[in-house]
């Protein structure tokens, strides 16, 4: 079938990831909301690859999944800590500092 | 979609894999950056095989002599004309090594040097169970207040980890402005982001806080992150290919097309223009430019002091150097789309963050709005698309970095029991108490306000004369009230340290180590010698300011 | 390559200043005399100048070139003509007599910690100031203008939040209050001029290339470089924003009360003595030259606002209740004058206007210095606090009122010849203005008589009645001033002959001839 | 012999400045320093006058040019002075009278321990007035007359400790600054006109311009004038300046420096010649002012005040005479020069009543003091009946020319002007006798003051004395000398030419006239106050006399419109200025604060919200690419 809908599912995906992190308290959430982005954007070069017959895409593909493997470790690390301090991973309790 | 592409996929499957040959590695020209990447690493061995009692003088020292050996290498690279005549790609495309390449990363090995020298601080805190502590907690594991860590001052525990942290992010920032294609910009990206969402959650007062502005920066970072790769995604779509020369290629149409696949993308503009303003955003969101400059207050805020400083320092310079090369190299031939929208940035990053610093009460959060108002003053210099354009922005980054670190450096040493007193009411009167260290950041606040004699007024009539010889006068009016709005506050501070009575439970002012001491000095004697004198500095930036595409 | 004469000039006071500030905060008197040698060494050079300008030689003289910021197209280019040697002279001349009557301003109270230097940083600014304001009447390159046009406002700011008057009526914390309040509204009213002023000074790099007055003035002249008539005019009023700020002209005044209130007598004498001077001098020398069109454009406006300034600052004279702030408003009425010769565009009023600043700068010092010493013995700035001062202090009355007298330019002190020339001046080319003019006149008679009719005649008030008369240190601050007011409104042709040359040169600029008199006219 | 006309400056001046600058180690020799430079610039002005007279008519006037004063392009101002016949009759009145005076302030001034200084300040004006008299151009005139009004000003306010001293002083002179305000202007016309204000050129080229400038200048000089000489409008501040030292009053306010006024106009001649509207407000003004000051001195009981309105009027005769032109020139400065004689001689009289009084001035208060101190009793009456034109004294001579002179200027302005110099010689003749009998006639009315002390009237000095005396010598032979065979007349007219008036009625019916309204003036006053005895607390007369008590209430009128409007006037101005020109500022900088506020507002803490903004600002960034694009 046409490559150009796995696109258009990168796009939804990008959005609903997107929505989410706008949306959802708790932080583990957010965060697999942008792991959801992050995928989007996978499928989304894949899918371009596909179209243009390079292998870039998919390399890149690569990188990124190794690149969210990072982020996961140093963010959850991250947000245990700060769970682990005040007892609630909700993105909005963690407001101290404002104006 | 046409069969074609279809068929060729199969055939290239179909075909023998052709044996790939090794890539020529231009090691001699990536220096810098494999050396500071390997001390990152000899770093990490040092954690984890070097006794605790030694590993700080360890780590100061092997990241100290790296930087210097790095920045070393950098000089040797510009003296033999890497800057100017022998410009060219690196490590197959991925890398450039030209004029604003090198001395974006002269100038951030420099701030990572004064960096190291304020992480090193360790007499600014009174001595915690008979061994000297710096600003980072003892133990970053342990809750806050917990016993653990009650235990781990008790054992004289110290994360000396921030050490390697700093080199990583110091080698993604020397990757970043000087990356030539757009996979190896997203992963010098996260590079550097990543040790500095760690870096800034090790505070040791206020830890708390420092927990808050890791989670905020971590979050919003990747979120913007996400949106620079989804963008990457669709120029890699538009042009077939991640790499800077030859997406301009196909933005200035005089690519031959080789594959026909690429030639309905290629027409489809919209693939490019989301794209780039997609990507554009998240080097947007890292020099902190309205309306992505919500972090930055809070972020700097919480950071632990030395780090904040490094970070406003380097990051704007590593995110700028990498916008530069974005839309002088890759989109130069979209200027007149993106031009007129980058203006309007610029204009609401000047006006926005000069206005909302007038009512801030915390000295941390004052510099992070007025280091906003500045990214709008350095988005003027680089919307003006000329080369004076680059060497405005190069000098001003540089003048601008200098200045940063050292005003964070003097935050430092105000203290009270709380550690550091960032709230304004606490600094009043503090230059009857002591004059020197009120005379020195009041220098900082004049270079910041744009004074004439200081470095800041250099930079600023260097970016706003870019700007107007560009064509852009209305953004140098804008910049003008803006500042005349910034002088304000800065102003602000300078009466309340002189000219209020000292109150008298005020905070002390701590006498540093020669560390911090260095790098307060370095950045005053920067600061008045680009004042007075810029003319050598200027025709470096003049020579930098050439890219190689 | 000569002596550099005037970098000497503007430099030994900026060494001075650095020296004085390191004097250690025990050896406070040392730091005075240190001062006040460097100032009078600034005094003999600023003579030497003085000597060595040929008044028929070339426009610009011990000129200096050297290359600075080629980027910026910026030279470090001094020159001077017959207008800035005058002027400099005045500030050379004046500084000393600030130095000595603030010898006491900045002793350090007992509550300052011991690092505190109060006295050092005291006179150190002033030197500052000194060197800042030296330069910005030499400097012909504009960019090197603008940059100490600008940096001098720091020490100046410096010196009017930190050194108020000790003896202030009112609570101290409201004294300081009110002192950082005028200190912050000077910075920030001049900081915007100079903003906008920057604003066109960049402008004026992208039309012309350069920043050098002669090359720009030149190319100007010989038409080689025509600037589109808004783009002038746009210029023309950046630079003079920043100008009427600094003038000031109203109605951009109102920081002057404040800040010449707040601050000690001898800051007040070098804010309006001094520092204000750049900004008309600038006018003279940049707005005209660079602009002559647009200047010739904004002329009627411009003179309308000096006539404001006139009137309106010379009515709130009348109306203060506090001797600084009556100065001031006095003040603004002078530099109204000023302005208009300056834009009358003739001779009389342009040489009278140059006058002025010389003159208004001694006679206002003569008569703010002789109020200082005034308030810090009673401890007072509210008029209704004096009476019969004559009685009790008979040589500080006298001074006082001949500094009134020259506050009103009485014929005879020097003021009156630059005031006289500035009205025919204005009155050649614009009667209706020039009549109008004159009653300033009048309105200077009243309010300097008022304020010397109640606090030095009339019945002694109990709280004078104790008051020393002039000491020494202070007669010789007030005297040389007094003796050089008579001797320049009986003879000026001296500091004439100088500015004349100078004055032709900027007619020529601006394409203006002074009007024939009818008769002339007629055959 | 030049040269010589400097130093009649320079004498005094040095005086000045020694007494001035020398400080208290002069007091003892001060007031004799004084005296000697003032009688020294007198002699000096005689030998010069005698080399005058040894010169033929047509080279007298000569001249001396010391410096370049204001060298501006296309503006030349010099020092330079000349000496003409009317300058030398100024000359020799100014030095003569003044060397007087000084005589008389030291016996004054003895018990006043700051003489000195009023001797420095008398040198002053002596100095200032000869400037006046002797410049030859209008601006370094200009100089001598702001030079004489502030020596006026420090003299007026001599006893500053006084309030009301100190501000009549002030009065004085802000009333003469709106009359300066007049001459620089007239000079600044002059300027435009001619491109010179020496005398020589601009006189000499009268006819070149139109007759409107020549009005406007003439006015000008006219307001000039008013202000110098106390002229309605701007009368208002002799009355007060009586508040000095009587010498002062005597010298300043009644011989010199408020005849300067006459000297102006006479000086341009040829202005006003050309500009008959000028001659014609200038006629008007004298005789409104003859009147006003004839009916103020009628109601005053302050003796000072009381001849101070006389001077007012005197002063009106001559104005009046110098505005009918060439045929009244020579008289107003005759009446000028026997005025100066008698009216100081009067001055100097009532000074020296005072002295015997205890400083009393009011009239009400005295009576029979002739008894007491003849000498000023003779001295005084001498002066009376010179200003009443006794005839053969001084006052008849000259008075009469000028009514004379007004009828002769023709029409009905000559008559009106004849009739209204006629009702003021009368009115001179009743106020004058009032005068006269209420201080030397009638029985004694002065009681012991509130401390007790009772006066003892008794006769001043021989250093007071002796001037009167001399005065007294000039009021009574001065006018004859003058005026028979119109001496005076020949010594004047090269300088100020001279046109003989033809008036309607014979010169004798007018010269009978003058002096049957003078009786009649006697008379009345004889029958008031004279006859019976005088009231010491004045009855509450008439509306007229209670308005005259108060200068005809135009001091009020002053107050009410100019002082209490002015003081208004800055009131609501400084109002204005600290409100709107400051609350503008003010106003922008706290909007500016009120909006950082409320966008500081959207900094509230919730990563999510940064994150909406952060996602708001990608979208806005997208659409307005493809915006861009899209246009």
């Amino acid at each position: 079938m046409n490559p150009v809908n796995y696109l258009y599912l990168a796009a939804l995906l990008f959005t609903i990831g997107a929505s989410g992190v706008l949306i959802r308290r708790n932080a583990i959430v957010v965060f697999m909301c942008i792991e959801l982005m992050l995928n989007a954007c996978n499928l989304a070069f894949v899918a371009f690859s596909r179209m243009h017959g390079n292998l870039d895409g998919q390399i890149i593909a690569f990188f990124t999944m190794v690149v969210a493997a990072a982020e996961v470790v140093v963010g959850l690390a991250i947000i245990v800590s700060l769970f682990r301090s005040r007892h609630s991973a909700s993105v909005d309790d963690a407001s101290l500092m404002k104006l | 979609m046409s069969t074609t592409a279809v068929h060729s996929l199969w055939t290239t499957a179909a075909d023998p894999i052709q044996k790939i040959d090794a890539p020529n590695i231009e090691y001699g020209q990536l220096a810098p950056t494999l050396i500071v990447i390997g001390a990152a690493v000899i770093g990490i061995l040092v954690e984890a095989f070097v006794p605790r009692r030694s590993r700080y003088y360890v780590q100061v020292f092997v990241s100290v002599v790296a930087l210097a050996a790095a920045f070393a290498a950098v000089v040797a690279l510009a003296a033999s004309g890497y800057g100017t005549t022998k410009a060219g790609i690196a490590a197959m495309g991925a890398v450039a090594v030209d004029g604003p390449a090198l001395f974006l990363q002269g100038v951030i090995l420099l701030a990572g040097v004064l960096g190291v020298f304020t992480f090193a601080e360790r007499r600014l805190d009174p001595v915690a169970h008979g061994n000297r502590v710096d600003s980072f907690a003892a133990q970053a594991a342990s809750v806050p207040g917990s016993d653990s860590e009650k235990a781990a001052v008790k054992a004289g525990f110290t994360t000396t980890e921030v050490f390697p942290l700093l080199l990583f992010a110091i080698g993604g920032m020397l990757v970043f402005p000087a990356a030539n294609d757009l996979l190896t910009l997203f992963i010098a990206l996260e590079v550097f982001s990543l040790p500095l969402y760690l870096l800034c959650a090790v505070a040791r007062r206020k830890r708390i806080m420092s927990q808050e502005a890791a989670v905020k920066y971590f979050l919003l970072g990747a979120f913007a992150s996400a949106f620079t790769l989804f963008g990457i995604a669709l120029l890699y779509g538009y042009a077939g290919s991640v790499s800077y020369a030859t997406i301009a290629q196909v933005v200035d149409g005089t690519v031959e097309t080789v594959n026909p696949a690429l030639a309905d993308t290629m027409g489809n503009d919209a693939l490019l223009l989301i794209g780039a303003a997609m990507v554009v955003m998240g080097l947007l969101f890292k020099v902190g430019a309205v309306p992505f400059h919500m972090w930055t207050p809070d972020v700097y805020q919480g950071a632990p002091t030395p780090v904040t400083g490094f970070m406003a320092a380097a990051t704007k310079v590593a995110a700028f150097g990498a916008l530069l090369r974005l839309l002088y190299v890759v989109l130069p031939g979209l200027r007149w789309d993106w031009r007129p929208v980058m203006m309007g940035v610029a204009v609401v990053t000047m006006l926005g963050g000069a206005i909302v610093a007038i009512t801030q009460t915390d000295i941390k959060r004052l510099l992070a709005y007025s280091s906003i108002a500045h990214a709008g003053f350095i988005l003027a210099g680089v919307i003006a698309m000329t080369p004076d354009g680059v060497s405005s922005v190069l000098f001003y980054l540089g003048a601008y970095s200098f200045v940063t670190i050292g005003a964070f450096a003097v935050v430092t040493l105000v203290r009270d029991a709380g550690g550091e007193a960032t709230h304004l009411s606490k600094w009043a009167g503090l230059g009857r108490r002591s004059p020197l260290v009120a005379a020195v950041f009041a220098v900082y606040l004049l270079a910041f306000a744009g004074i004439p004699l200081t470095s800041g007024f250099a930079g600023k009539f260097a970016v706003f004369k870019a700007a107007a010889e560009g064509g852009a006068g209305a953004l140098v009016v804008v910049g003008v009230i803006s500042s005349a709005i910034a002088a304000f506050f800065y102003i602000r501070v300078i009466v309340l340290m002189f000219f209020s009575e000292p109150r008298p439970e005020g905070p002390t002012v701590a006498v540093p180590s020669p560390l911090t001491m260095t790098a307060i000095a370095v950045g005053v004697a920067v600061t008045l010698v680009l004042g007075v004198a810029p003319q050598y500095f200027l025709d470096l930036a003049g020579q930098a300011g050439v890219f190689v595409r | 390559m000569s002596f550099p004469l005037l970098t000497a000039t503007a430099a030994l006071p900026a060494i001075g200043a650095i020296a004085t500030a390191a004097v250690p905060a025990a050896r406070r008197t040392a730091a005075k005399w240190l001062a006040l040698l460097v100032s009078l060494a600034t005094l003999a050079l600023a003579v030497i100048v003085l000597v060595r300008f040929d008044p028929d030689g070339d426009r610009y003289q011990l000129t200096e070139s050297h290359s600075w910021i080629k980027d910026f197209g910026v030279r470090y280019e001094l020159g001077v003509d017959g207008i800035a040697v005058a002027l400099i002279a005045l500030t050379a001349l004046l500084i000393p007599f600030v130095i000595l009557a603030g010898w006491h301003d900045a002793d350090p109270l007992e509550t300052h910690s011991s690092r505190w230097r109060p006295t050092q940083g005291f006179f150190a600014l002033i030197l500052a100031v000194e060197a800042m304001v030296i330069i910005s009447f030499e400097a012909t390159d504009v960019f090197l203008f603008y940059i100490f046009f600008e940096a001098m406002l720091i020490p100046m700011y410096f010196l009017i939040g930190g050194f108020g008057d000790r003896a202030h009526a009112g609570s101290d914390e409201h004294a300081a209050a009110q002192r950082s309040y005028a200190a912050v509204k000077f910075l920030l009213y001049n900081l915007a001029g100079g903003l906008i002023m920057l604003a066109a000074v960049i402008g004026l790099y992208v039309v012309a290339g350069n920043f050098s007055l002669q090359e720009i003035a030149e190319a100007r002249a010989n038409g080689s470089l025509d600037m589109a008539t808004n783009t002038e005019r746009w210029l023309f009023l950046g630079f003079f924003f920043a100008f009427a700020v600094k003038a000031p002209l109203w109605p951009l005044h109102t920081w002057l009360p404040n800040a010449m209130g707040e601050s000690t007598a001898p800051v007040a004498v070098l804010i309006t003595a001094v520092v204000d001077k750049v900004g008309t001098f600038a006018m003279l020398r940049f707005c005209l030259q660079l602009f002559p069109e647009a200047s010739k454009w904004a002329t009627p406006a411009i003179l309308v606002l000096a006539l404001i300034s006139i009137i309106y600052g010379a009515l709130l004279a009348v109306g203060q209740r506090d001797i600084k702030r009556l100065v001031a408003y006095a003040s603004i009425s002078h530099f109204g004058f000023i302005i208009m010769g300056i834009f009358a565009m003739t001779s009389q009023g342009q040489s009278g206007a140059t006058l002025y600043m010389v003159n208004h700068g001694i006679s206002t010092a003569a008569l703010m210095l002789v109020a200082g010493f005034l308030i810090t013995r009673r401890g007072s700035r509210l008029i209704a606090d004096y009476g019969g001062v004559q009685k009790v202090a008979p040589v500080l009355a006298g001074t006082f009122l001949i500094g009134s007298l020259a506050t009103l330019s009485l014929p005879g002190l020097a003021p009156f010849v630059s005031e006289f020339l500035v009205l025919i001046g204005t009155f050649a080319r614009y009667p209706v203005i020039g009549i109008i003019a004159t009653f300033g006149i009048v309105l200077a008679a009243l309010y300097t008589l008022v304020l010397y009719q109640r606090t030095m005649t009339g019945p002694v008030k109990p709280e004078v009645s104790a008051m020393p008369d002039l000491k020494v240190r202070e007669l010789v601050v007030v005297a040389p001033l007094i003796a050089l007011l008579i001797f320049l409104g009986v003879y000026p042709k001296p500091l004439t002959d100088i500015v004349n040359p100078a004055v032709k040169q900027t007619m020529s600029d601006v394409h203006k001839k002074d009007p024939k008199p009818e008769v002339e006219a007629a055959k | 012999m030049d040269n010589l006309i400097a130093l009649l400056v320079a004498a005094p001046l040095l005086g000045a400045a020694v007494l001035l600058c020398g400080g208290r180690r002069l007091d003892a020799v001060g007031h004799w320093i004084g005296t000697v430079l003032a009688s020294a610039s007198f002699v000096i002005g005689a030998i010069l006058f005698a080399d005058m007279l040894g010169k033929d008519e047509e080279h007298r006037a000569i001249g001396q040019h010391l410096f370049s004063w204001i060298p501006v392009e296309g503006f030349q101002a010099d020092v330079a002075f000349q000496l003409d016949q009317l300058s030398m009759t100024f000359v020799l009145l100014i030095t003569g009278v003044g060397s007087l005076i000084h005589v008389y302030s030291i016996g004054y001034m003895e018990h006043d321990e700051r003489r000195r200084r009023f001797f420095g300040y008398l040198n002053l004006f002596l100095a200032a007035m000869l400037l006046l008299v002797l410049a030859d151009n209008y601006l370094l005139l200009y100089v001598g007359w702001e030079g004489v009004g502030l020596a006026s000003y420090l003299l007026i306010g001599f006893w500053q400790h006084k309030p009301s001293a100190a501000t009549a002083a002030k009065k004085a002179f802000l009333v003469n600054r709106v009359g300066d305000m007049g001459l620089s202007i007239a000079i600044m016309l002059m300027f435009t006109t001619f491109g010179t204000f020496a005398f020589g050129p601009v006189l000499e080229a009268t006819g070149e311009t139109g007759e409107g400038k020549l009005t406007a200048i003439g006015l000008m000089l006219l307001l000039a004038a008013c202000g110098k000489s106390a002229q309605v409008p701007l009368q208002s501040w002799l009355g007060d300046a009586m508040e000095g030292p009587t010498p002062v009053s005597a010298l300043i306010h009644a011989a010199t420096m408020v005849t300067a006024g006459v000297y102006l106009i006479v000086r341009s001649g040829e202005i006003f010649n050309a500009a008959p509207d000028a001659q014609l407000v200038t006629t008007v003004v004298g005789a409104v002012t003859l009147l006003f000051g004839a009916i103020v001195g009628c109601a005053k009981d302050d003796i000072k005040k009381a001849l101070a309105g006389s001077t007012m009027s005197q002063i009106g005769y001559m104005i009046l005479a110098a505005g009918l032109g060439p045929i009244g020139y020579v008289f107003a400065i005759m009446h000028l020069v026997t005025h100066g004689f008698f009216k100081a001689g009067l001055f100097l009289g009532a000074g020296s009543v005072m002295h015997g009084m205890n400083d009393e001035v009011d009239m009400r208060k005295y009576g029979g003091l002739r008894k007491h101190m003849p000498v000023t009793f003779v001295t005084f009456g001498l002066g009376y009946l010179a200003i009443i034109g006794f005839p053969g004294l001084s006052g008849f001579f000259s008075k009469d020319k000028i009514i004379e002179a007004a009828f002769a200027k023709g029409g009905t302005e000559g008559w009106i002007l004849g009739s209204v110099a006629l009702l003021g010689a009368a009115i001179t003749a009743f106020y004058m006798t009032r005068v006269m009998l209420m201080t030397f006639f009638g029985e004694k009315r002065w009681q012991p003051d509130e401390k007790g002390n009772e006066p003892h009237p008794h006769e001043s000095p021989r250093s007071m004395t002796i001037p009167m005396i001399v005065l007294a010598f000039g009021s009574v032979f001065a006018g004859g000398f003058f005026g028979i065979g119109d001496r005076f007349l020949h010594w004047l007219e090269p300088v100020t030419e001279h046109a003989h008036g033809h008036p309607p009625i014979g010169a004798t019916a007018i010269t009978l006239s003058t002096v049957t309204v003078m009786i009649v003036g006697v008379g009345l006053a004889y029958l008031q106050y004279g006859r019976r005895p005088v009231p010491v607390v004045a009855p509450r007369g008439s509306l007229l006399t209670r308005a005259a008590r108060r200068d005809l209430l135009q001091d009020d009128f002053n107050h009410v419109v100019l002082v209490r409007g002015g003081e208004h006037l800055t009131r609501s101005l400084v109002y204005v200025d600290h409100t709107l020109v400051d609350g503008v500022v003010n106003g922008t900088a706290a909007s500016m604060g009120g909006l950082s506020g409320r966008l500081r507002k959207l900094q509230n803490g919730y990563a999510r919200s940064y994150a909406v903004s952060m996602f708001g600002g990608a979208a806005i960034l997208i659409a307005a690419t493809l915006l861009m694009r899209a246009v």
